[in-house]
């Protein structure tokens, strides 16, 4: 594959600015840190060794590229559009996530910083940045909601084997947005010997830029691997989207092709009416704002206080989006739908049944989108759907989402196990 | 209206360096514990000759706060405390009290308001200017020329971190007075004055010919003590809250008095 | 990659046998359904296309070739041969099982049957198989021992929501070796429209032969790797030998390269004297024998009657050992070793810690064996150990073995959740 | 030693044959429930007029058994059941009784005796062949040769999904007589007989001029009647063990009576 670094059709202008998002509105503090931060990333990627020792530690180390799977059950099922399934799920650790860390992670060796801190929501980021961090022999500290540990300690107890110092976060709503701020407090103190690898493509500049310059190549493989299945272009590409990371990275390999129509799926909760949602660009309910260290739509009230926000897929759960994504769907280049809770369960029951495949909660997001509107596609068009990481993490919520009894009875017997 | 305002805060801070050695100035989160407790500390803060005060408006995601103030943010939101009832309060204290009362918070707050309004607001609250814990100078051109075009000062940071040429840049941009951060990291840990600080302060010195202010970590008589002839404004924040929390309202009025015998 | 029908010096000789081991004991019910395979399988394996399109299915589907990674933090800690791990645990469905399964289902595909029956006792088979038959349609019954069943819930709902029918064993030690026996029984009944998916090198010819096939995928992919890595082949090959599926894959690759050592990793549980363990080899405890269809090693009384086996690692607690394993045993060419719980709980954590690698805990039998050996070889010596699968599915037990608190008090929080 | 065994196994039951149209045999797993109820069985058997016995020697991974045989192999192997008293017992009942008795069991236990001691043992217990449920004709041929020399008749299967080239060779190496399974599957379930087993018996006889026996799922009277003029033996498993263990001695004994009553 070829290096990347010219393909920024997205770069940003001024000040890290997509459009009137992004920037970086930090604590003075880590002024100096963002612009040191810049400077590796700018000479990294101008650096075609760079690149190239990226491709090989993802080829040899996490398993790319990943495979593009045809699903021609689904496909027979909604009898329209021919439906491909770009399969994150297969890299190491479960997950996209892992692109993003490995590149990171390979910048802080050239920066030559010995420990990294990192949020986590759902535990996925935080797994994939303790498995960097073991690799690469870097001290880590991982910070977490109080709430997210309680519920996500299959990640918890992965992350401290890897050698990760867990830290709960007690704040605000002790979720993911939380152990945000808990890190840009940590990097305000530490900077010195630490890198802050921010999990998505959210944040002060350049993280935007350089989380969707390591996730592209889910696309630029993508735009490859359909190529050589179909002979052409999908006709549409459906990603999740959490703070855009995942979907940032596919899109990046179709972005100049105009003819491919790219759809963002979001957390619909309970329904957008409900208020249990996190759909910040698809439910019209996200306003501009300025958080977290940069300037994007956010779910807040009208005095610009952050709102409860709510999924069932723990990764999708938060107040903010990627600026370059808030652009791309003010220009109109990106639509954004939002998926329920229940259209959920049910795309993924269905994925698992008629193809094998155990999407996580957050990617079936995008399986629902992708089976609402194939049908009304021809068989001549191809869609792609990118699934973004595995479902197996996600036992205890879908047995949960599906009411499962003999699940419950094992946990429950095991917990008995474990009276004194 | 109090005639600090009118006078331009480093006039001020000024015209009070000429009676004092050090200034202090100190930090009140709107709503928290309530509004009722804030108006005792503004009182307390008044009785012991406290000379400049920060009102923090609240903010769901303080960055740059540490453990104290970022619970004490996430109480006052959860009890209530919105816009009306910050500018209530600012108002009601600028015509009460005679020291400058600046506005503290994060930047999102001054963004959904917009720029013009928010700076309306400060001037009709008889606020004299403003910190914003997360809008870089680079970001804040236009907001500051309004400001200052309402005789509100944009009172800017400078860190130990910041490069020369960084800290210029800043001094270039800055007016009223400079808040310096004694050492890295958020609000609320102690600072070893000791380490360092000299040093930092004499390249803020070098960027600006404003009044320094001192701040992050200031939590003792001894350490206000510490400050004098380092900076002109001895700036304590966590350390207040900590001490109502603690030793309740006399304790706090007890506390400031032995913080400003220091600065004279 | 070529196909390996011609690279077989592992060839059954007179009826599937492996020297002394090996051959079809089976009622005669189901003699004629075993020509019918072998012959199912010959034709298919003496047919380019098969071979091809199996290649094809593990790169767009599983995510074949899995990479081979050099660990060199490992290496420096042993300080002698450099240590290289065979990636299966990057399989879909997360181990080396999905080969073999996805190879099966192309074969019960081209003699048209509907439905598949397995065996599992970890549960990794059944999920495997449940996946293999939802992605090509066919109906899935899964035979699992009720002991097991209790133990690895996790995996019997992944096989319940991928749409197969999880029977649960009441039989004999109901574990693995009667859930062997129920699909035996099973399939002396429904052989017209049903094909057992055998799940490791046992049982009657041709599962040996043909599971090895499929798995040599593995060891003919590692051959190249190594050779591109390191220019020359590895001086030793670890692998841990449940039935001796992985084993017999990644060995396959090299068993005309006299230069390199194979060594066979049996687990040794609580240690060979303790009498709980499953080292039917290396231990030598095990004696000839001849059930579930073949004759090899078993562990089993002097009149016969198999014995108790145990092992930390589920998937290696089984009483018999494919015949060509036990035959190049005998022949000198596999070297077999054990390897203690305690030792594999240490490996798992050291490699968990050093590389980011999280190995299945049958898998870290055969880094225990690795990482005893390493210091003694020298850096000019490349080892290569096949990480068979990912340790996640283990998180119960490792949970378990290593005590820890916070997961025993989230799954006592959950348990009392559930509680009505 | 009983006149049977040595007569060959074949011949006697050709000689019942030709005093009575069908004969029965009847199944027990030594050692379950204990090896006194097994006498007790035997001693039923032998009132009853039964013709031919198999005595199965427990194992741990019986394949072709069903759940009733399966728990019986089980048990009997917790109680301690080993190769001593089970020989005991056939040693015994072929003293006392004159029906021919045959050993049913897995190729393992064979297998670890070893085929000598195996045939040797089975001569001196006064037994007049064997079955092994998982021994394939084309690894028996040293075995069975052995056995010949013993005067033991291995008694091979034939099933309904054998080929006719099977057939036939299965036919060229059985002796004494042929065991006929009358449907797919393991032992156990009920057979519907009406449902193309005479057809199956007609490829059967084309391969074999032996005397054959039915057995699988043959569990009443009724089943035993309409096996004659189908096959030339009953034989009976699962029921006889069920019908203990639902019904008692007293049971087993009637109902033993009223099979055999249909093969006269
Ligand atoms: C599997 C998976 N997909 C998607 C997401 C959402 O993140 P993003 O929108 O940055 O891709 C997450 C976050 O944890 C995730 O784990
Ligand atoms: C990850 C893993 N490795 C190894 C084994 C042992 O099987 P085999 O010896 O056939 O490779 C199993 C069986 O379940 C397994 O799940």
């Amino acid at each position: 594959m070829t290096m990347p670094a010219e393909l920024f059709p997205w770069a940003p202008g001024r000040e890290g600015y997509y459009g009137d998002f992004g920037g970086a509105f930090v604590p003075e503090m880590l002024h100096e840190t963002l612009a040191e931060l810049r400077a590796a990333f700018d000479n990294a990627r101008r650096d075609p060794a760079f690149w190239k020792s990226y491709v090989e530690v993802m080829s040899t180390y996490a398993g790319r590229p990943t495979p593009v799977t045809y699903c021609d059950n689904l496909t027979r099922r909604f009898g329209g559009a021919r439906i491909y399934v770009k399969r994150e799920d297969l890299n190491h650790t479960g997950a996209h996530k892992a692109n993003n860390v490995m590149g990171q992670g390979l910048l802080v060796q050239r920066m030559g910083k010995p420990r990294v801190i990192a949020e986590t929501g759902a535990g996925q980021h935080g797994v994939a940045t303790a498995t960097m961090a073991a690799r690469l022999g870097l001290a880590c500290t991982i910070y977490m909601g109080e709430e997210d540990i309680a519920r996500q300690r299959p990640n918890v107890f992965w992350m401290e084997q890897l050698g990760a110092d867990v830290v709960a976060v007690t704040d605000g709503t002790r979720t993911l947005k939380d152990a945000i701020n808990a890190c840009l407090r940590d990097w305000a103190e530490s900077m010195a010997d630490t890198h802050y690898v921010l999990g998505t493509v959210c944040g002060p500049h350049p993280f935007p830029q350089m989380v969707t310059y390591f996730q592209s190549i889910i696309g630029h493989e993508a735009r490859t691997q359909m190529l050589d299945a179909t002979g052409e272009l999908p006709r549409r590409v459906y990603a999740c989207v959490g703070g855009g990371s995942n979907a940032s990275g596919v899109f990046a390999g179709f972005l100049d092709d105009l003819s491919v129509e790219l759809v963002g799926v979001e957390a619909g909760g309970k329904g957008i009416d409900s208020g249990k949602h996190t759909a910040r660009l698809a439910g019209g309910k996200g306003r501009p704002g300025v958080a977290q260290g940069y300037k994007s739509v956010f779910l807040q009230n009208e005095e610009g206080l952050m709102q409860d926000t709510y999924s069932v897929a723990a990764g999708l759960d938060y107040i903010g989006i990627g600026p370059m994504l808030a652009d791309l769907h003010q220009r109109g280049r990106v639509r954004f739908e939002s998926a329920t809770d229940s259209e959920v369960v049910e795309a993924l029951r269905l994925t698992m049944r008629s193809e094998g495949l155990i999407p996580a909660l957050e990617s079936a997001h995008a399986f629902v989108a992708a089976f609402r509107e194939a049908p009304s596609l021809s068989s001549a068009d191809a869609v792609l759907v990118n699934q973004s990481g595995r479902g197996d993490k996600d036992i205890f919520t879908v047995a949960d989402a599906l009411g499962d009894e003999g699940w419950k009875d094992f946990i429950r017997r095991k917990a008995a196990s474990y009276e004194r | 209206m109090t005639g600090a305002r009118t006078a331009g805060l480093e006039s001020h801070v000024r015209e009070r360096l000429a009676k004092k050695p050090l200034l202090l100035m100190a930090h009140v989160v709107v709503g928290y514990p309530s509004l009722d407790a804030n108006w005792a500390m503004l009182e307390a803060m008044d009785g012991a000759g406290v000379d400049l005060v920060e009102l923090q408006l609240p903010f769901t995601e303080p960055i740059a706060d540490g453990p104290s103030f970022v619970k004490a943010n996430h109480d006052a939101i959860q009890a209530g405390t919105a816009w009306r009832a910050y500018f209530d309060l600012t108002a009601r204290a600028a015509t009460r009290f005679s020291f400058p009362i600046l506005f503290m918070g994060y930047y999102n707050s001054v963004f959904r308001m917009g720029a013009e309004r928010f700076c309306a607001r400060l001037s009709e609250a008889g606020m004299s200017g403003f910190i914003l814990a997360d809008l870089p100078p680079e970001e804040a051109a236009e907001l500051n020329a309004m400001a200052r075009g309402r005789e509100l000062d944009p009172i800017l940071l400078m860190t130990p971190t910041n490069s020369p040429a960084r800290l210029a840049e800043i001094g270039r941009q800055a007016s009223g007075f400079v808040y310096c951060t004694a050492r890295k990291g958020v609000t609320g840990r102690k600072t070893d004055l000791s380490q360092g600080v000299a040093a930092f302060l004499e390249r803020c010195r070098t960027a600006t010919s404003l009044p320094l202010g001192l701040g992050f970590g200031i939590k003792t008589a001894a350490d206000v003590r510490e400050v004098r002839g380092l900076a002109n404004i001895a700036i304590v924040g966590t350390a207040c809250l900590e001490v109502w929390e603690e030793r309740g309202a006399d304790g706090y009025r007890q506390f400031l008095k032995t913080l400003a015998a220091e600065t004279v």
